[in-house]
């Protein structure tokens, strides 16, 4: 590949510019905006895989790096790169874009809704590739806007309440994150005379403890109204149910990572010594989300909602293997942010199915729907499972290293987790066994079979599902570097070193 | 006998003046006169169009000169002329170009306004050119009295803009009120003139920063007392809580393109003047005033936001959005550095579009009569008039500070400055007015891109009983966030179905504003670089 | 010797604080104008004392544009009654609350 | 030949993708037979495999084989291998035969089930997952095997998902199993951060490491891990609602091979059982009381299926009895017997249900013997193989296990006796009532005039008669007398130090011998006498054994109810309330005080003038206060 | 404080105690008369107390312009209107319908002389410097033509600013005083004399000179600024 040509600015592009192109096509026959919609993000995953295979895998730093300055007098630039944390996540976007678009149709006003949802893609990809502070946040906050404007207008009943819930609570949150963004680099300014927003160089600004913990909160207060953590989770559910399905499938498996994202970049990275001072705060409140997750999952008889709270204890799990500061769980928080994408994307996709259906998402309103349609049930089945955490399907695999991970520095919070991986057997069995067994009534028992497009959508999800899960090597192998890195970057700024796992037990002492 | 006693030989000369320094000021002014006397010139049919054409032209010259000011400023460096009456800087220079171009677009919408209402037109622009040239002399002033003199051209002349729609009692009475006001603000403000200039012995804005930096007058009462008159001035023109209460009503009454003006020309001139003098006089005092803005801006940026939620006409709620906007510039005045400067500057440029664009929509949307401006009559406005619905969502948002647009820079420079100036809290404060501010912004786009209808056949998504409280409870908390459903006259209603006819000037208008704010929110390097070097002539 | 220019000052402070008082508590829009016209006074009763303390001349020039600035207020405030008086016979002030909250 | 070993998990994988790919269109019968074959090459391949075995010395016949690494992070390096020795060759054996048979005995029985080759899909993936648990070097790798037949097992119970109960027993079977599964996986947490790896030869190796503490905890948490799966106190009672499954699945799944995984995995984790007695006393109790309780219950129960899964649970628990003595050995060769005339019982329980229509109610059949005397010639050799009566396999296996006990603890071993008599008693009364006796099962018949009563297909039978003779002679498995030639000697070099062995004189073994064989025939007989001519004996079946002692009453009083209250709570009170409740609250707060704040704005323009003046009230003040306060 | 008082001349005293006594009592005036007239021809008494004043302070100029603009000009348009509008009806006084206003108010006015006097108590009241924009009495010159000269120097941008000040009187005054074209307000009848002056010779009368005819003061203040140009 060319070394000097601008991928990720390509990237973040093409579905930018095919927004505007959706926009300015003018009144055509809703397939062809479908189409174009389509082709542009297909284009963009074409992109996207091969800046991944082209990513050097054993390189820790930032890859396909482009810096231009873009307001200097404000000290922000064009500044974007991925290393193996990042791409992933770039890739999760661009697979499950396509996917929305063919799999989670507008019922109306087609042109719009595609255009805002290519828009999305950009300003998702756009996040995930930033490496300047400022850039990162314009990304982060542009997310909202079509996000918003994807629920209120192709949303249901409370769509209105829904979305601005979702718009203002974020928005609050990344207030705190823009305050956090400049008082760093007005730090970092006044120690170097250098006003820069570029994440690699504002790592190493000397913060004091009182002020790295204030500018955490800041920035962990932004990010986790969006992973969304217990207790911010609130405007999730609703935006959750209200949202189209495609919108559901991007904010719960794009757009809620950029939350999950920001942590492990930006709180980590910046703010390595607060990160471990807080970590049991963040790591209470991620077991109690895993806990509480699947508690209140419990008691939901909607299937959207149920899958919300199912998220919370996800992304629950997530900050856990985050703030274990372990290699071992951050790997696993990665990895489980791209499994819990293509999971949760696949859940949306099959309840947007089933609604097209049988208009409703109430389990008791669903009952039997295995008979009359085996596929959808089975390939919900792989999808829950997968959700559940069985071995052998991708969300195994990171949730182990989540909980292995975190029961190396912080062994009862792993504990309490660990528990939490019962309650999602007990609500989503429960859910599947509400919707989909027992004997069909009349009207269900005439609901169609997955369709051929259908089928072509959730294919790839179920294939990458069992692939992640069977041999996640080559992502693990990818992401190891990056996260080695920024591990001994926490472990130089703070002096605390992991628990060392012997590779060869013969080698170990007694162990801490 | 007075000049018998004067003596033949004592001859007054009159001070050099460098006539690019004042140019903008006398091409607003003479060619509002001029357009005065050729108003009637012109057939009566013309006369409308004739008076837009000119004024467009008069306020493009003059934004032709302020660029040539520019180029002056940054090959020769600013400098003071008529006695250091006038000062020429980037600062007055970024003023001028505000101005002229928000009088240009001011003239754009204003004209199919005039021919909807069936108003003539020609006074107003005038009156709206005179103006004009007051924002810019309050930008350019160096000297206490031509503040209050640019001060009370600005204002008095927008008393009469406000009052001009004589078919609309709301114009009338916001007339008065804000003259009343005014009046009463204009007053406090020679006062505090009076006592500054007793405590400094001038009224030159340079001299009073040299009296004060020679002299330790820290804590002078009448010095004090004086400068908090001033602040106060300053404080009502801009609107700052709590000297804010004439603001929505007045945005309300007045008709609405002289509110888009308002909002953006008076509060640049207020600000400019109070930037001026805050931070280069009384930058030595900066230790007593700065606790003082800290606090109205604190106030004004809650209370901003806080009121604006619970509006239901559209004037009054992006009145009290302007509210909160001032709050924000208040974070530049409060840093009192160079940065705080130019990021205020940047905010109230930027403003000025976002605000003129808004209220040129509103305008049109008032529809004949210029009555309806209950927000539900943005209901589907999406619908049936997608470019202009997807235009004013954009300048809201925009003003609630999405990335991309310029909204975002000016409230990330504010930030910038204020962290800079070690006012953590106060930006905090902002961002959460900020978010508060978002809530209503999106309730109008929700409107406008919800159905048309109060209630539409929703997908039938059967309750959960076993949720009937809390989903009961959500209904209820909907309503009282008056999210769900926003009940409207019938009137309203029947008014709102159909098309709204879209002058082609407003259209332009609203086009130059949604283009400056997004492309220079995508491209900010030319427009933060233009504000970075507007800088103050000089800095305590 | 003439009077202490303090003892000037302290009128030209009492009168502006009467002037306030009245805005407040008259209701009759003139009646209102009118005390804006004696914090006016007041003020410029405030610049000639210490026109005088100072032995400055800027302080009476002022005084001059001062009274220039109220001429042209009273014009156009007066001619906002008229315009408003032409709809509402009545020249108070609390008549007029149509806009609020 | 021990390189081909990976074709045992390799060939059923390869069953179930074909099936998944081509299942539909193969159709029944041909989906079975691919099915059927998959798991026979299984089989072969594992006789291939144990010949190679054989062939290695005694101290040598341990294989391993790395195929690929599956997660390397960090410490934490997983790699997917198989470990070959006695103990996995022994288990994949029976696994995969008796695996064998009864796929072949599902071709017959599953015939016209709309969703046949999904039965033969999960089937296959079942054998798979139970040989990889099995075979697998790795905890994490077993763990996976682990799951999967769990899951396997939440298919198949459910299978027949258009019933309520099914579909329920197959979720209650799942999340019993889960809270099983969390012990594994804080066991896995445990070894891993002590020991650093999951490798099971390595933590074998190193075990000694893992400290007093840890290792109790491990071994704790293991046998969690271990009732879930192997259906122990406290976590039994899934497996009686698991009967809901096809009887195929009940036998292979719920009788022979996944339920004994909870066993085979403290087997293999034998090293560090070891190192702990106080974890093994607590697997001993618990393994001796679920084997009574079991017993008791099943005594009682009125499905003939129930019965067999009662006294599934209480076979399992001798076995876990065993292993909790150290007696892993007798382990195995009750669990090998047990799966051989388990599987047949439940074979022959469905062969009857299969003649009957679907009925399962030991009320309703008696005096099959006639009808189906394939059936009842089989079955016969079943019940006298698990009452224990010699020379069949199960006397001599329970006979090894209960000899080990006794010089443990003599209170669990008479623990143990009396079970063996209960045993005996239910399993006898369970013949009684369906073979013999009045034929009380007219009604069944009647509404299948077209189809009378009759005996299974040929390929039903088969494995009915394999069993029944390998139940017959199982025994010679591991005769007592010939310890250097079965079982034991094949086991022991796997076990090493950690088997306890027992040194007592021939002359207590044989009385232990003679008490096995007399409780089996006292057992026999009381049932025999009770049951013979009455079918509805109240007095002998009260509800506490009915009910199963209300362990369902009281999990669903303390646990179920209360937690669903709890998640109702949590999501009304705490998540609608509380949690949204502040953001709404918040948010009517800012309306509301605006609103109070908007009343300010009275529309008085005089008001707001004294707003002003207030304000610059305040301005001058704060300002002059600077300069009296200064 | 009282000392310098006494230092006075007794004239000097006299006028200063009288000229307060009548500012403060128009004042008064303003603030209580029931009648507008009345409010306004205090509002005289109190100009003329200034006025006075200010010839005690030597700014005669001043004090002559005040009388001309302030009660000649100024006070006149205001009864001019109020007589226009018929609206020299009494207001009563003694009460006050909105709430809490008044007592609020005379609060701060009393917390506001509090504050007045304590700082005149306190503090110097003048400490600027001196002469900055040219003595009062430089050169022995009068005080017009001292006035003059700073206007034309000094200030002499702000002077031309003015302009600007009375072309919005003008325009104002039109604007506002002009009948509404379709009539639905109440003057349907034929303009009555509405200012006629205004409407009548301001329209072609501009440039920065400013129109004379808007108010009395103002031909005075242009023709005294001509004056002292030509001078």
């Amino acid at each position: 590949m060319v070394v000097n040509f601008p991928y990720l600015t390509v990237l973040v592009l093409v579905p930018a510019g095919g927004a505007l192109a959706v926009a300015l096509l003018g009144r055509v026959r809703r397939e062809v905006h479908e189409l174009v919609g389509i082709g542009v993000s297909l284009v963009t995953l074409a992109f996207a895989i091969a800046l991944t295979v082209a990513l050097h895998a054993g390189d820790p730093g930032y890859q396909f790096v482009s810096h231009h300055v873009w307001a200097a007098s404000i000290g922000v630039s064009w500044y974007v790169g991925v290393d193996g944390i990042s791409i992933f996540l770039v890739l999760l976007a661009a697979v499950l874009f396509p996917l929305a678009l063919a799999g989670a149709r507008a019922r109306s006003d087609a042109r719009s809704f595609v255009g805002w949802m290519l828009l999305l893609e950009a300003a998702c990809i756009g996040s995930f590739v930033s490496l300047d502070l400022v850039l990162f946040f314009l990304f982060f906050e542009l997310t909202l806007v079509p996000a918003y404007f994807l629920i209120s207008g192709w949303g249901f009943e409370r769509r209105a309440y829904a979305a601005v819930k979702f718009f203002v609570y974020t928005f609050l949150g990344s207030a705190f994150l823009l305050v956090g963004i400049v008082v760093i680099a007005v730090v970092h300014q006044n120690q170097t005379g250098v006003l820069t927003f570029a994440l690699p160089v504002l790592e190493h600004t000397h913060l004091s403890s009182a002020t790295g913990i204030l500018l955490f909160l800041a920035f962990t207060a932004a990010f986790a109204v969006k992973a969304p953590l217990f207790p911010l989770h609130t405007w999730s559910p609703d935006a959750y149910a209200e949202a189209p399905a495609g919108g559901s499938i991007i904010l719960a498996a794009v757009l809620a990572k950029l939350g999950t994202y920001g942590i492990i970049r930006f709180d980590l990275n910046l703010f390595p010594q607060a990160s471990r001072t807080l970590a049991p705060l963040l790591l209470t409140m991620a077991v109690v989300g895993v806990l509480y997750g699947a508690l209140v999952a419990c008691a939901q008889s909607d299937l959207k909602r149920l899958v919300a709270y199912s998220s919370l204890a996800q992304v629950g799990f997530i900050a856990l293997g985050t703030f274990a500061l372990s290699t071992e769980g951050l790997v696993g928080g990665v990895l489980l942010m791209v499994n819990h994408g293509l999971v949760t994307a696949a859940f949306f996709l099959l309840i947007g199915w089933i609604y097209d259906r049988r208009k409703s998402w109430q389990v008791a309103e669903l009952g039997g729907l295995q008979t009359p349609a085996p596929l959808l049930a089975a390939a919900f089945t792989v999808v829950m499972l997968a959700s559940i955490g069985l071995p052998g399907l991708n969300g195994f695999v990171s949730e182990f290293l989540v909980l292995a991970g975190t029961f190396l520095t912080h062994r009862w919070w792993a504990v309490a987790a660990t528990v939490g991986v019962i309650g999602a057997a007990l609500y989503l069995l429960w859910a599947y066994q509400q919707a989909f067994h027992g004997r069909p009534r009349p009207a269900v028992a005439a609901t169609r079979d997955l369709g051929w497009t259908e089928r072509v959508v959730i294919a790839p999800l179920i294939v990458l599902i069992v692939l992640l899960g069977v041999y996640p090597k080559p992502v693990i192998d990818r992401i190891t570097p990056a996260v080695d890195r920024l591990v001994a970057h926490v472990e130089q700024v703070t002096h605390v070193h992991q628990p060392e796992v012997a590779t060869s037990p013969g080698a170990r002492g007694s162990r801490p | 006998m007075i000049a018998a006693a004067v003596a033949a030989n004592a001859t007054i000369h009159v001070p050099a003046i460098r006539y690019l320094a004042i140019m903008p000021v006398i091409i607003l002014l003479g060619g509002a006169v001029l357009l005065l006397a050729a108003q009637s010139l012109v057939r009566r049919p013309l006369r409308l169009r004739f008076a837009t054409v000119s004024t467009v032209v008069i306020s493009l010259s003059a934004f032709g000169l302020a660029w040539w000011q520019w180029a002056d400023v940054m090959d020769h460096g600013p400098y003071t002329t008529i006695a250091h009456a006038v000062v020429t800087d980037g600062f007055s220079v970024l003023v001028t170009v505000l101005v002229t171009s928000a009088t240009v677009l001011f003239a754009l919408v204003a004209e199919g306004y005039l021919a909807r209402e069936g108003i003539e037109g020609g006074e107003l622009h005038v009156l709206a050119l005179v103006s004009a040239s007051g924002a810019i002399l309050m930008g350019q002033a160096n000297d206490l009295v031509i503040v209050f003199l640019g001060l009370e051209i600005l204002s008095i002349a927008l008393y009469v803009l406000t009052a001009y729609n004589h078919k609309r009692t709301e114009s009338g009475e916001a007339g008065l009120k804000y003259f009343v006001l005014g009046g009463f603000s204009s007053a406090v403000f020679v006062y505090g003139i009076a006592l500054t200039y007793g405590a400094t012995g001038t009224t030159n804005l340079a001299q009073i920063a040299g009296f004060l930096s020679r002299n330790v007058l820290v804590h002078d009462g009448v010095l004090l007392a004086g400068m908090s008159l001033l602040l106060v001035g300053f404080a009502f023109k801009v609107a700052a809580v709590p000297f804010h209460m004439w603001t929505p009503d007045v945005y309300q009454g007045a008709p609405s393109p002289v509110t888009g003006f308002m909002a953006a020309v008076a509060k640049a001139g207020g600000f400019a003047a109070f930037l001026r003098v805050f931070v280069s006089s009384f930058g030595v005092l900066r230790a007593d005033w700065r606790p003082i803005v800290y606090v109205l801006a604190i106030v004004t940026l809650l209370l901003g936001a806080g009121l604006a939620v619970v509006q239901r006409d559209i004037k009054r709620m992006l009145a009290y959005s302007s509210i909160n906007h001032a709050g924000f510039v208040l974070l530049g005045l409060q840093a009192a550095s160079a940065a705080g400067v130019s990021a205020a500057l940047y905010y109230l440029f930027a403003y000025a579009f976002m605000v003129i664009g808004s209220f040129a929509v509103v305008a049109v949307i008032g529809r004949s009569g210029d009555m309806e401006h209950d927000i539900a009559s943005y209901r589907g406005l999406a619908r049936h008039q997608p470019v202009l619905a997807f235009a004013f969502a954009l300048l809201l948002l925009a003003q609630a500070g999405v990335p991309f647009t310029t909204g975002f820079l000016t409230k990330f420079q504010v930030v910038v400055a204020s962290v800079d100036g070690h006012s953590v809290p106060l930006a905090v404060v902002a961002m959460g007015s900020a978010a508060l501010a978002a809530f209503f912004y999106l309730r109008v786009t929700v409107l406008m891109y919800g159905p048309e209808r109060a209630a539409e056949p929703v997908p039938a998504a059967a309750g959960g009983a076993l949720f009937a409280p809390a989903s009961e409870l959500r209904t209820r908390l909907n309503a009282a966030l008056l999210l769900e459903d926003v009940p409207a006259a019938p009137r309203v209603v029947a008014a709102a179905t159909g098309r709204v006819p879209v002058p082609p000037l407003a259209a332009l208008a609203i086009g130059i504003c949604v283009l400056v704010t997004v492309v220079f929110g995508v491209f900010p390097a030319p427009l933060v670089d233009f504000a970075h070097k507007a800088t103050l002539l000089f800095l305590p | 010797m003439s009077i202490p220019g303090e003892w000037y000052l302290i009128l030209a402070a009492a009168l502006f604080i009467l002037g306030a008082l009245g805005l407040l508590v008259r209701r009759n829009v003139l009646v209102m104008f009118m005390c804006i016209e004696l914090m006016l006074n007041a003020a410029n009763l405030t610049f000639v004392t210490y026109s005088r303390m100072l032995g400055d001349i800027g302080g009476q020039v002022v005084v001059f544009f001062v009274l220039v600035v109220a001429a042209a207020e009273v014009v156009v405030g007066l001619g906002i009654v008229v315009a408003i008086f032409r709809r509402r016979a009545s020249s108070s002030a609390d008549d007029l609350n149509a806009l609020k909250g | 030949m021990l390189h081909l070993a990976y074709l045992m998990a390799l060939l059923p994988l390869a069953g179930f993708a074909v099936l998944v790919a081509f299942g539909r269109r193969l159709g029944d019968p041909l989906a079975g037979w691919v099915g059927t074959v998959a798991v026979f090459g299984a089989f072969v391949v594992a006789c291939i495999a144990l010949g190679g075995l054989w062939n290695e010395p005694a101290s040598a016949r341990h294989f391993t084989e790395n195929y690929f690494s599956w997660i390397a992070v960090g410490g934490l390096q997983v790699k997917v291998g198989l470990l070959l020795d006695p103990l996995s060759m022994t288990m994949c054996l029976f696994v995969t035969g008796v695996s064998a048979l009864i796929h072949l005995y599902s071709i017959g029985y599953m015939k016209d089930d709309p969703e046949y080759s999904k039965f033969f899909i999960y089937l296959n993936l079942f054998v798979f997952s139970m040989v990889l648990l099995v075979l697998s070097d790795n905890l994490l790798v077993t763990f996976v095997g682990w799951e999967g037949v769990g899951v396997c097992s939440y298919f198949l119970v459910a299978f027949w998902h258009e019933r309520d109960s099914a579909a329920s027993a197959g979720k209650k079977a799942f999340v019993y199993n889960r809270i099983g599964d969390a012990g594994f996986l804080i066991a896995m947490f445990l070894i891993f951060s002590k020991l650093g790896t999951l490798d099971l030869p390595t933590i074998f190796a190193h075990r000694h490491a893992l400290g007093g503490d840890a290792t109790t905890a491990v071994a704790l948490l293991l046998l969690l891990a271990a009732t879930g799966k192997s259906a122990q106190i406290p976590l039994f009672n899934w497996l009686p609602d698991a009967m809901e499954g096809p009887t195929p699945v009940s036998a292979l799944i719920h009788a022979a091979t996944m339920v004994t995984a909870g066993v085979y995995l403290l087997c293999r984790m034998n090293s560090v059982l070891a190192l702990t007695p106080d974890a093994r006393w607590v697997v001993a109790v618990i393994g001796g009381v679920t084997a009574f309780v079991a017993a008791t219950i099943a005594s009682t129960q009125q499905d003939i299926k129930k019965v067999l899964a009662f006294s599934t649970v209480s076979q399992i628990g001798y076995m876990t009895l065993a292993v909790g003595t150290g007696a892993y050995i007798a382990a195995i060769f009750l669990m090998v017997a047990h799966a051989f005339y388990k599987a047949l019982l439940f074979l022959g329980a469905g062969s009857i249900i299969h003649g009957l229509h679907d009925e399962q109610d030991l009320k309703r059949m008696g005096g099959l013997a006639r009808v189906l005397p394939w059936t009842y010639a089989t079955f016969l050799a079943a019940w006298l193989a698990i009452a224990g009566i010699p020379p069949l396999a199960g006397f001599w296996a329970k006979g090894d296990v209960l000899s080990n006990v006794f010089r443990k603890s003599p209170a669990l071993w008479a623990l143990g006796v009396v079970t063996a008599i209960l045993t005996a008693y239910y399993m006898t009364r369970l013949f009684v009532l369906a073979f013999r006796g009045d034929q009380r099962w007219a009604h069944a018949v009647s509404g299948h005039a077209h189809e009378p009563l009759h005996e299974c297909p040929w390929v039903m039978r088969i494995p009915l008669v394999v069993l029944a003779v390998a139940s017959f002679a199982g025994g010679i498995l591991d005769l007592p007398w010939v310890h250097t030639a079965g079982l034991s000697s094949w086991l022991g070099p796997v076990f090493g130090n950690s088997l306890f062995v027992d040194h007592e004189g021939a002359g207590l073994q044989t009385g232990l011998a003679v008490i096995d064989g007399v409780a089996a025939v006292v057992g026999l007989s009381v049932a025999w006498w009770a049951w013979r001519r009455e079918w509805d004996r109240p007095a002998l079946v009260p509800a506490f054994l009915q009910r199963v002692w209300y362990w369902d009453d009281f999990y669903d009083t303390v646990i179920g109810r209360p937690g669903q209250v709890l998640a109702k709570v949590a999501a009304t009170a705490v998540d609608g309330r509380v949690i949204d409740g502040a953001v709404n609250g918040a948010a009517t707060l800012v309306r509301k005080s605006a609103s109070g704040v908007r009343r300010l704005q009275t529309g008085y323009v005089r008001n707001y003038a004294l707003g002003i003046v207030l304000g610059l009230a305040a301005v001058v003040a704060f300002l002059l206060s600077r300069v009296w306060w200064s | 404080m009282s000392a310098p008082m006494l230092a006075a001349t007794v004239p000097d005293s006299l006028t200063f105690a009288i000229s307060a006594a009548v500012i403060l009592a128009g004042a008064l005036g303003v603030i209580t008369s029931r009648n507008a007239v009345h409010a306004a021809l205090s509002l005289v008494m109190t100009l003329f107390g200034v006025a006075v004043l200010f010839i005690e302070q030597q700014a005669s100029f001043l004090a002559a312009v005040q009388i001309i603009v302030y009660a000649g000009a100024i006070v006149v348009l205001f009864l001019f209107v109020i007589m226009f509008l018929g609206v020299d009806r009494r207001e009563n006084v003694a009460e006050e319908p909105l709430r809490g206003q008044r007592p609020l108010a005379v609060l701060l006015v009393a917390v506001a002389m509090g504050g007045v006097i304590a700082l005149g108590v306190s503090a110097h009241w003048a400490t600027g410097a001196h002469a900055v924009a040219g003595s009062t009495t430089a050169g022995h010159h009068s005080n017009v033509y001292v006035l003059g000269k700073a206007v034309f120097t000094t200030y002499l941008f702000a002077f031309e600013a003015t302009a600007a000040l009375l072309v919005i009187a003008v325009v104002g005054a039109v604007v506002l005083a002009k009948r509404p074209r379709s009539g639905e307000s109440r003057g349907e009848e034929p303009a009555g004399p509405e200012e006629p002056a205004v409407d009548g010779s301001s329209a072609d009368d501009e440039g920065p000179g400013g129109p004379p005819a808007l108010v009395g003061g103002g031909a005075s203040v242009t023709g005294a600024a001509d004056h002292g140009g030509a001078g």
